[in-house]
C-alpha cells in the first residue's frame, strides 16, 4: 500500500465515517440539548465535548489503523480524518443556514448552528469548525506519536474529567447531603451550578495522574507479594476479601444516598431476573423471550393477596411471597409443557407470545374485576420485617440483597449437580443429551420452573417496592432487557449477570436526565459491545480456558 | 445367550424404505459388525435401536423385553449406549463433564439434593467424579479432564466419546465407525481397545465399520446390509467370500446415494 | 472503553466511601445562591410529546412571570421524562424523589404515570401538583395517604366524562352510544364515567370496547361496534389511536354518519394531522379557554414571542397555574434567616391545600382537602373544515354548560 | 400391557393434547354461540374478512423479509421492523412536498411511484448497511449474539429516526384517487384495501418467482441450504446474503408505503408491532419458508380481525378486541403444539438425520 493510498483509505474514509457519526449526533439533537449542560462551566458544553471526543477518536483510530509505520504518515492520517470529520459539520451548517431543512430534520435548528459555531455568524463560524477539526486531528496525531505512558495518562485524565462532568447531577447532591464544612467547601471547589470549575478540572486531572502513577509504580510489587504468600495465607486473604465484600455490600446503601440506592434496587431486581433467565438460556439453552410473564405473575400475586383494593385477603408480604413463588413455578411448568417439542426460534416466539398473553390478560376489561385492568392494583403495603416497615429503597435493598444471595447460592449449587450437567448437555446437543439418558421433558421443565421461580421472586419484591402494579410495567422490553443483560455480561456466567445488570440497567438509570437519547445510546452500545466483545464483559471461566486451549489444539494438530 | 433380537424391523422415509424387514440377533459378549455400502441403512439401524427413530414395523427385544417406541433416554436406562459417526461431544463442556454426563443414568439426585447439600448427593457426586476420572484414565486421557471437549484433537475426541458411552455402564455398546479418519496406528489402538472392552468389561459391541481390515480382524460375526436389506450374515471368513456381498460392494457402482 | 469503565467504577467507589447517610427530612435548607429547585415530570418523548412539551412551556413562562427569583434565590426547573405510562412515572418519580434539593414536583402529564409515581414522591415528602392528570381516583379520598401530597389544577374526569355524556344525551338528543378506550388509566376512567352518566340519564351503551395502544387497524372493532347500531361514539384516547378511529369510522358501514367525540387528550393540532378530513364535524371536550379572559390573551402573546408558535395541547394554562400555586405557597412558608432559606415541605403541602381564590389563567383556584384546585370550565368543541385546513383546533367552544 | 402403554405415551403428550383440545373446543363453542346469537350479519363477516386480508397481506410482505433472512443466516432479524419503518417515514416528506405543490393531485400515479421508489430505496439502504455493519462481522458467532445486535440495531434505528424526523405524529396526505369505495360483487370494498391486497399479491408473486426461477434466486436458495457447499460451487456467499437483505428491504419498504397509505400515520415506533407480528407470521408458516410466510401473514391478519368477534363474543367476554393479540399468540402456540415447525415447515428431526 502506498502512502497516497493509505491517506485515502485511512485518512479520508475513516474521516467520512466519523463525519457521518457526528452528523447523526448533531441531527438527532444531542449536541444541542446536551449543550445546556456544561462539562467545564462556561467553557465546554457537553454537546460540543461529545463532538470533540468523536473527532479525536476518529482521528486516533485512523492513525492507529494505518499499516505504515512511518510516524509522519500516521500523523497525516490523523490530521486528515479530523479535518474531514469536521468538514461534514461545516457542510451541515453551511447548508442548514441557506436552506430550510428543518421540515425534515427537526434537529437542524438555528440553536444547533449557534452551538456549533460558538455563535459566530457567517463564514467565520464555518472556519472555526474546520479549524477545531484540524486541531483535534493534530491532537490525536500527537497522542499517537507519544510514548505509551504519557498517552495513557492524557487519555485517562480527559476521560476522568468527562465522567466527572457527565455525572455531576449525581455527585453534587452527594456533596450537598453531607452538609459538612469540608464537603461544602470541596463541592464548591469542584463544581459550579452547571459544570466543573476550571480549578476543579485541573485538580481532577492532576489527582488522577498522581494516583495512577503511584499505582503503576507499585502494582507489580503488590501483585508479586500476593503471589508469594503461602497458600494458607492466600486463602485467608481471600476469605478476608469476601468478608470485606460482604461488609461493603451491607453498608453500601447507607453511604449511597437515596437515588443511588434506588438504582441499586433496580439493578438488584434485574440481577434476580437475570440469574433466573441465566438458568433457562445460559444453562439449558432455551431461548425464552416471554420471561416477563413470571415477573408479572409474582407481582400480581403479591398485589392481589396484600392489597386491600380488590380483594381483602389481608396477607402480609411474607405470607404472600411463597405463594407468589410457587404460582410462578407452576406457571413455568405450564408454559413449559406446550413448548417442550419446539426448538430454537420457534421456542422464542412461542414464549414471547406467552409473555404478551399474560400482559394482555392482566390489562383486559374482561378480567378487570379480579386483576384491576388498566387501573392496576395500588396500595400494596411495604414489607414488614420483625415489626420494621421497609419503606425506603435502602430497606428494600436488603431484601433484594438477600434474594440475590439465595438465588446465587442455588444457581451455583445447581450448576455443579446432575441437573446442571443435564441442562448444559441439553444446551450443547439435545439429541445426544437424550441418548445419554437425560429425560428432556423433566430437565426442560425443571429449567423453566427454576427460572420462573426466581423471576416470580423478583416480581414479588418489585410489587411491594413500588406499591402498585400496572399491566404496562410488564411489557416485552423487560424480557428483551434481561436477555440482553445476560449475554452482554457473558452467557452462563454468574458474575456476568451482575456486571450485565449494572451496565445495562444501572448506567442508563444514572444518566436518566438524558432520557430522550437513552434508547439511542443503549441500542448503539448493544451493537458495539457485541461487535467488540462477543463473549461478554465477564465471560464464564470455561471460556477463558477455551482461549487458552485454542493455541494448544493448534500446536497439537500441527504436530 | 441372545442379548438383542430384532424381528422384521422396517423403517420408511416417505417412499424410501431405509430398513426392510430386518432380522438380526446379537449374542452376548460378542463383537457384531454391520457393514454395507453407503446408504445401506446402517446408521438408520442404530437410530432405530436407540429410539431416535421409531420403526414402522417390527419388534426389538433387549434382554427379552421389547424396547420399540421407548424414548432414547429410557433405552439408555435399559443398558444400551452409542457413539456417533461424526463425533458428537458436548463441545463447550470439559472432558470430565462430558464423561460425568454419561454417568447420568446411575445418579439419583434431583432438584433439592444439591441445593440443600444432602449427604447422599455429595457422596454420589464424589462417586461420579471418581468413575469419570477412572474412565478417562482407562482411555489414556488422564490429566486432561479440565480441557474443553472441542479443543481435543480428533483421535482423543473419539476416545472421549467412547469414555462417555462407557460411563453409562452399558451392556450393549453401539459404535458407529469408530476408526473413521484414523491412521493405521490409531486404528490398531482402537481395535485393541474394542476387543479389550469385550474381553475385560464384558460388553457386547455392535459395530458399523467401513475398514475391512478392522471388521475382519475383530468381529465375531458380520452382518451385511444393502438397500435396507440383510444380504448376508456369518463369520468374517464366510463374508469375505460371499458372492452377493462382493457384488454389492463392487458390482454396482451406482450405490452412491448418501444419507 | 475499558479505561472509561475503570474510571467510572473508581469514581463510584470513591463517592460511595465518602458519602455519609443523608439526613432525610422534610425541611430543605438553601444556602446563599442555591436555587429553589422545582422538578417536572412530563412526557417529553413518544407519541404524546406535545402534551408534555406544552406543559413545560407553560411552566417556563410562569417562572419568568414570577420574576425568576424567590426571596433572592433563583428558581431552577429541571425534570424527567415520565413517558405517559406507569413505568416512566415510577422511574421519573424515583429520580426526583432521591434528589434532596427538590422542593416540589410538577407533573405528571398522564394519569397512569401519576398513579404510579405520586406515592413515591410523597414517601420522600415531596408535594406534587399536576396540571393534566384527570383520572378521578387521584383525588378520591379513598386513594389513601399516598396521595396526601397531591394536588391538581385541572378538572377531573368525573366532570369531563359527565359533561360529554350530558352533551350527547341532552344536547344532541342521542340515546345509544358506544365507547372505546386504549387501556390507559386516563381513557379507561373517562369512558367509564361517560358510560355511567349516560346510562343514568336514560341512554343505552351498546358496547364498551377496548383496543391496545399501538393498534392501527380499528376497522374490525368498529365493525363490531357498528353491529350494535350506536348513534354516538366516544373514544377519549390519545392522538394516534383517536386519529385512527376517526379516519376509519368513516370507512365502516353503519358508522359513516354517527357523531364522534374524543376528549382533551387528543385536543391538539397533531390530531388534525392524524385524522385528516375525517375530523370534520367531530367533537372534543376540553378546557374552555375563551372563558379565561384577559390574562390568557397576554399569556398567548408571551408564548408566541418566546417559542414562535401557539400552544400545542390544552394544558399549558393549567401548568402555568400549577407553578404559580407552588411558588406562591413556597413564598408563604419559606423562612429566611440570614442568607439561608428554609422550606418545610410539609408546611408547603399544607399551604398549597389551603390555597383560596388564587387568580389564575384558568379561573380562580381554590383547593379542597383532596387536592382538587381546578375551577372546571369544560366546553365542547366542534371541528370544522376550516379548522382542518388551518391545522388548528377550533378556538371557540361549540357548546358549554355554564 | 399397561406397562407397555405407560412407557410409550408420556403424561406431557396427554397434557399437550388436552391443552390443544380445550382451546379448540372453546373456539368452537364460542363460534357456535356467536353465530347463533345472530349479532352479526353476513356482510359484517365479509367486512371482517376483507379487513383481515388487507392487514394480513401487509404482514405477509414483511414476513417474507424475515423469513428470507432467516433462511440464509438462521437468525431472527429483530431490526426488520425498523427497516419497514424507515422507508415510509422518509417517503412521508416526499409525499408532503408533492402534496404541497399539488403534484399529487395532478400526477397521482407518478407521485405514488416516486414515493414508493424513495421509500424502497431508503429501506433497502438501511437493510444493506444493517447487514454489513451489525451482522456480517458476527457470522460465525453463537446464534444468540447476532440476536442481541439485532435488538440493539432495532433500538438504535428507532431512536435515530425519532431524533432525525421528530417524535410527533405525521400523517400521509389524502390522495384523491385512493379514496372511496368500489362495489365488487355487490360488496362495498375500500379502494385502498383492494389496492393493498393486489399490490401485495403482485409483489409476493414477483418475489417468489425471483427466488424460484432466476439465477440469483437459486444462488440464494443454495446459500440458505448450505453456505459452505454454495461457496464451493462458486457462489459469492457474502454477496448473496447482501442481496437477500436488499430484497427483504425492498419488500419491507413497499409494505411500509402500503401500510402508510392504508393507515396514514407514520412515526418512529410504527415498525415495532408489525415487526413482531410479521415474525409471528413467519414462524406460523414455518420459518425459512417463503410461501409459509405469506400464508402465515394472511392467516394472522384474518385471525386478528375475525377471531375476537367470532370466538369471544359468544363466550360473553367483554371488549374482545383488546384480546386480539392474545388470541393470535394462542393460535400460534396451538399450531406449534400440533406442528412444532409451523404450518409449512419441514420436520426438523428428519432434516437432521
Amino acid at each position: 500500500m502506498t502512502k497516497a493510498q493509505s491517506l485515502w483509505n485511512h485518512g479520508v474514509k475513516i474521516g467520512a465515517i466519523g463525519g457521518v457519526s457526528v452528523l447523526i449526533i448533531a441531527l438527532v439533537g444531542m449536541i444541542e440539548s446536551f449543550g445546556k449542560r456544561d462539562i467545564i462551566s462556561g467553557i465546554l458544553p457537553m454537546g460540543i465535548a461529545m463532538a470533540l471526543i468523536i473527532c479525536i477518536l476518529v482521528a486516533y483510530i485512523a492513525a492507529n489503523k494505518t499499516p505504515i509505520c512511518e510516524k509522519s504518515v500516521k500523523f497525516a492520517n490523523a490530521v486528515i480524518s479530523g479535518f474531514v470529520t469536521s468538514g461534514f459539520l461545516a457542510l451541515l451548517v453551511a447548508i442548514g443556514r441557506s436552506f430550510n431543512i428543518r421540515d425534515m430534520f427537526v434537529g437542524a435548528s438555528p440553536a444547533l448552528y449557534k452551538a456549533l459555531t460558538a455563535g459566530i455568524a457567517g463564514a467565520g463560524g464555518i472556519f472555526l469548525i474546520l479549524a477545531v477539526g484540524l486541531i483535534c486531528g493534530i491532537f490525536a496525531g500527537i497522542l499517537i506519536i507519544l510514548n505509551d505512558l504519557p498517552r495513557k495518562l492524557i487519555i485517562n485524565a480527559l476521560a476522568t474529567i468527562f465522567v466527572l462532568g457527565l455525572l455531576q447531577e449525581l455527585i453534587i447532591p452527594i456533596f450537598k447531603s453531607w452538609d459538612f464544612g469540608v464537603t461544602n467547601y470541596l463541592g464548591k471547589l469542584f463544581y459550579t451550578q452547571n459544570g466543573l470549575t476550571i480549578f476543579g478540572t485541573v485538580l481532577a486531572a492532576v489527582i488522577y495522574c498522581i494516583i495512577s502513577l503511584l499505582w503503576k509504580a507499585n502494582q507489580d510489587t503488590i501483585k508479586t507479594t500476593y503471589k508469594d504468600l503461602p497458600k494458607g495465607t492466600r486463602k485467608k486473604v481471600k476469605t478476608f476479601g469476601f468478608f470485606v465484600l460482604a461488609v461493603f455490600l451491607i453498608v453500601l446503601p447507607q453511604f449511597l444516598g437515596l437515588f443511588l440506592s434506588e438504582v441499586l434496587t433496580i439493578v438488584g431486581l434485574y440481577i434476580l431476573l437475570g440469574l433466573g433467565l441465566n438458568i433457562v438460556v445460559g444453562y439449558a439453552g432455551l431461548l425464552d423471550l416471554g420471561y416477563v410473564a413470571f415477573f408479572a405473575i409474582g407481582s400480581y400475586v403479591v398485589a392481589i393477596l396484600t392489597s386491600p383494593e380488590i380483594f381483602s385477603f389481608g396477607f402480609n408480604f411474607w405470607q404472600a411471597l411463597p405463594i407468589a413463588v410457587i404460582l410462578g413455578i407452576t406457571a413455568g411448568v405450564m408454559l413449559g409443557i406446550p413448548v417442550l417439542k419446539m426448538r430454537g426460534d420457534y421456542l422464542a416466539i412461542a414464549t414471547l407470545g406467552f409473555g404478551e398473553i399474560i400482559r394482555i390478560l392482566v390489562l383486559s376489561d374482561f378480567l378487570k374485576p379480579w386483576l384491576g385492568g388498566a387501573q392496576g392494583i395500588g396500595a400494596i403495603p411495604n414489607p414488614n420485617f420483625m415489626g420494621f416497615q421497609m419503606v425506603k429503597p435502602q430497606h428494600i435493598y436488603y431484601l433484594i440483597l438477600a434474594g440475590c444471595m439465595l438465588v446465587v447460592f442455588i444457581s451455583i449449587r445447581l450448576k455443579n449437580s446432575r441437573l446442571g450437567r443435564a441442562w448444559m448437555a441439553m444446551r450443547e446437543d439435545e439429541d445426544v443429551a437424550q441418548a445419554m439418558g437425560i429425560n428432556l421433558v423433566a430437565t426442560k421443565l425443571f429449567a423453566f420452573a427454576t427460572g420462573a421461580g426466581f423471576s416470580a421472586l423478583s416480581g414479588a419484591i418489585f410489587a411491594s417496592k413500588i406499591g402498585s402494579v400496572y399491566p404496562h410495567s410488564f411489557n416485552l422490553f423487560i424480557s428483551i432487557n434481561v436477555v440482553c443483560l445476560i449475554i452482554i455480561g457473558g452467557i452462563g456466567s454468574l458474575p456476568g449477570v451482575v456486571v450485565g445488570a449494572a451496565v445495562l440497567m444501572g448506567l442508563p438509570e444514572l444518566l436518566r436526565e438524558f432520557a430522550e437519547y437513552r434508547m439511542f445510546v443503549y441500542g448503539a452500545a448493544l451493537v458495539a459491545m457485541m461487535l467488540l466483545r462477543p463473549e461478554g464483559l465477564w465471560p464464564e471461566a470455561r471460556h477463558k480456558i477455551e482461549l487458552h486451549g485454542d493455541d494448544e489444539t493448534q500446536t497439537q494438530t500441527a504436530a | 445367550m441372545i442379548l438383542l433380537s430384532i424381528q422384521e424391523m422396517t423403517k420408511r422415509f416417505g417412499g424410501l424404505v431405509a430398513l426392510d424387514a430386518l432380522n438380526i440377533e446379537v449374542k452376548g459378549k460378542t463383537i457384531h459388525s454391520i457393514i454395507g455400502p453407503n446408504g445401506a441403512g446402517k446408521t438408520t439401524f442404530f437410530n432405530c435401536l436407540t429410539g431416535f427413530y421409531r420403526p414402522e414395523e417390527g419388534e426389538v427385544a433387549f434382554e427379552g423385553n421389547s424396547i420399540v417406541g421407548l424414548s432414547p433416554d429410557r433405552i439408555v436406562y435399559k443398558g444400551i449406549a452409542r457413539t456417533y459417526q461424526n463425533i458428537r461431544l458436548f463441545p463447550n463442556l470439559t472432558a470430565l463433564e462430558n464423561v460425568m454426563i454419561g454417568y447420568h443414568v446411575h445418579l439419583k439426585s434431583g432438584f433439592l439434593g444439591p441445593i440443600l447439600g444432602l449427604k447422599s448427593t455429595i457422596k454420589e457426586e464424589a462417586k461420579a467424579k471418581e468413575v469419570a476420572l477412572d474412565l478417562l484414565k482407562y482411555v489414556k486421557m488422564e490429566g486432561k479432564e479440565d480441557a474443553l471437549a472441542k479443543n481435543f484433537p480428533y483421535g482423543e475426541q473419539r476416545k472421549l466419546e467412547m469414555a462417555r458411552a462407557l460411563a453409562s455402564q452399558p451392556k450393549l455398546l453401539l459404535l458407529d465407525e469408530p476408526t473413521a479418519g484414523m491412521n493405521p496406528r490409531e486404528t490398531q489402538d482402537m481395535m485393541d481397545f474394542i476387543e479389550h472392552m469385550r474381553d475385560e468389561l464384558g460388553i457386547t459391541i455392535v459395530l458399523i465399520e467401513h475398514q475391512m481390515r478392522v471388521v475382519m480382524n475383530i468381529s465375531d460375526i458380520v452382518t451385511v446390509l444393502d438397500y435396507g436389506k440383510m444380504i448376508a450374515e456369518g463369520l468374517p471368513e464366510e463374508i469375505k467370500n460371499n458372492k452377493t456381498v462382493i457384488e454389492a460392494y463392487l458390482g454396482s457402482g451406482d450405490a452412491a446415494d448418501s444419507h | 472503553m475499558k479505561n472509561l469503565i475503570r474510571v467510572f467504577i473508581a469514581i463510584c467507589f470513591l463517592f460511595s466511601i465518602m458519602a455519609v447517610p443523608a439526613v432525610a427530612g422534610n425541611v430543605v435548607k438553601l444556602e446563599k445562591g442555591e436555587p429553589v429547585h422545582l422538578a417536572y415530570w412530563f412526557v417529553t418523548s413518544g407519541p404524546n410529546t406535545s402534551l408534555g412539551m406544552d406543559s413545560l412551556r407553560g411552566a417556563e413562562i410562569a417562572i419568568e412571570d414570577f420574576g425568576g427569583k424567590l426571596k433572592g434565590h433563583p428558581i431552577k426547573l429541571d425534570g424527567q421524562d415520565s413517558m405517559c405510562g406507569p413505568e416512566g412515572g415510577q422511574a421519573a418519580a424515583s429520580k426526583i424523589a432521591s434528589d434532596p434539593s427538590v422542593i416540589a414536583a410538577i407533573g405528571s402529564s398522564c394519569s397512569s404515570a401519576a398513579k404510579a409515581g405520586v406515592p413515591i414522591l410523597w414517601k420522600m415528602g415531596i408535594p406534587n401538583v399536576s396540571p393534566s392528570n384527570t383520572a378521578p381516583l387521584l383525588t378520591d379520598p379513598a386513594s389513601g395517604p399516598d396521595f396526601d401530597g397531591y394536588l391538581r389544577t385541572c378538572h377531573n374526569d368525573n366532570i369531563q366524562g359527565a359533561i360529554a355524556a350530558e352533551f350527547a344525551y341532552s344536547q344532541l338528543g342521542l340515546k345509544k352510544a358506544a365507547t372505546i378506550h386504549d387501556g390507559s388509566v386516563y381513557a379507561e376512567s373517562l369512558q367509564q364515567v361517560f358510560s355511567d352518566t349516560f346510562v343514568k340519564l336514560g341512554g343505552t351503551i351498546t358496547s364498551q370496547e377496548a383496543v391496545s395502544p399501538g393498534d392501527t387497524d380499528m376497522r374490525p372493532v368498529l365493525t363490531k361496534i357498528a353491529s350494535g347500531g350506536p348513534q354516538f361514539l366516544y373514544y377519549p384516547m390519545f392522538i394516534a389511536e383517536s386519529g385512527h378511529v376517526t379516519r376509519q369510522s368513516k370507512e365502516v358501514s353503519g358508522l359513516e354518519n354517527i357523531a364522534l367525540m374524543s376528549a382533551d387528550g387528543s385536543f391538539s393540532p397533531d390530531f388534525l394531522k392524524a385524522a385528516g378530513k375525517a375530523a370534520e364535524g367531530m367533537y372534543h371536550s376540553s378546557p374552555d379557554f375563551s372563558a379565561l379572559g384577559d390574562s390568557y390573551t397576554k399569556f398567548l402573546a408571551k408564548h408566541k414571542a418566546k417559542y414562535g408558535m401557539d400552544p400545542e395541547a390544552p394544558f399549558h394554562a393549567h401548568t402555568y397555574d400549577a407553578v404559580m400555586l407552588i411558588l406562591n405557597a413556597i413564598d408563604k412558608v419559606a423562612v429566611v434567616s440570614g442568607d439561608t432559606l428554609t422550606i418545610d415541605r410539609m408546611a408547603l403541602n399544607k399551604a398549597m391545600h389551603e390555597t383560596k381564590g388564587q387568580k389564575g389563567l384558568t379561573g380562580d383556584l381554590t383547593c379542597d382537602e383532596n387536592g382538587d384546585c381546578a375551577n372546571p370550565k369544560i366546553a365542547i368543541y366542534k371541528t370544522s373544515m376550516a379548522d382542518i385546513k388551518a391545522g388548528k383546533m377550533s378556538p371557540k367552544p361549540f357548546w358549554k354548560k355554564y | 400391557m399397561f406397562q407397555k402403554w405407560k412407557d410409550r405415551v408420556t403424561v406431557t403428550d396427554i397434557v399437550m393434547w388436552m391443552i390443544g383440545g380445550t382451546m379448540l373446543l372453546l373456539c368452537l363453542w364460542g363460534s357456535v354461540s356467536t353465530i347463533r346469537a345472530g349479532l352479526y350479519t353476513s356482510s359484517h363477516w365479509i367486512d371482517f374478512c376483507i379487513f383481515g386480508l388487507a392487514q394480513g397481506s401487509i404482514y405477509a410482505l414483511i414476513a417474507t423479509g424475515y423469513t428470507m433472512v432467516y433462511g440464509v443466516l438462521k437468525m431472527i432479524n429483530f431490526a426488520h421492523g425498523e427497516v419497514f419503518m424507515s422507508g415510509p417515514f422518509t417517503g412521508y416528506f416526499v409525499a408532503m412536498a408533492f402534496w404541497r405543490s399539488d403534484f399529487l393531485d395532478t400526477h397521482p400515479v407518478l407521485g405514488i411511484i416516486v414515493i414508493f421508489g424513495v421509500a424502497m430505496f431508503v429501506s433497502t439502504m438501511i437493510a444493506y448497511f444493517l447487514e454489513k455493519i451489525a451482522y456480517r462481522p458476527l457470522r460465525s458467532a453463537p446464534r444468540l449474539i447476532p440476536l442481541i445486535t439485532a435488538i440493539g440495531a432495532s433500538f438504535f434505528l428507532q431512536y435515530l429516526f425519532r431524533g432525525l424526523y421528530g417524535s410527533g405524529i405525521n400523517a400521509y396526505p389524502d390522495i384523491e384517487i385512493l379514496e372511496g369505495f368500489w362495489m365488487i360483487f355487490g360488496i362495498r370494498v375500500l379502494k385502498i384495501q383492494v389496492i393493498v391486497i393486489i399490490a401485495a399479491v403482485l409483489l409476493m408473486l414477483v418475489l417468489y418467482n425471483f427466488i424460484m426461477l432466476t439465477k440469483v434466486g437459486k444462488a440464494i436458495r443454495a446459500v440458505s441450504e448450505d453456505k459452505e457447499a454454495a461457496a464451493l460451487m462458486g457462489i459469492n456467499v457474502d454477496a448473496m446474503i447482501s442481496t437477500t437483505f436488499v430484497i427483504g428491504g425492498m419488500a419491507a419498504g413497499a409494505a411500509g408505503v402500503l401500510y402508510a397509505l392504508m393507515f396514514k400515520q407514520v412515526h418512529f415506533f410504527m415498525g415495532f408491532i408489525p415487526g413482531i407480528k410479521a415474525f409471528t407470521a413467519a414462524v406460523l408458516g414455518g420459518i425459512g419458508n417463503i410461501p409459509g410466510a405469506m400464508l402465515g401473514g394472511v392467516f394472522l391478519g384474518l385471525i386478528e380481525s375475525v377471531a375476537p368477534a367470532l370466538f369471544l363474543d359468544g363466550l360473553g367476554i367483554i371488549a374482545p378486541y383488546q384480546l386480539k393479540d392474545a388470541i393470535a399468540f394462542s393460535m400460534l402456540v396451538m399450531v406449534l403444539i400440533f406442528r412444532p415447525t409451523g404450518i409449512l415447515g419441514e420436520r426438523l428431526s428428519a432434516k437432521k438425520a
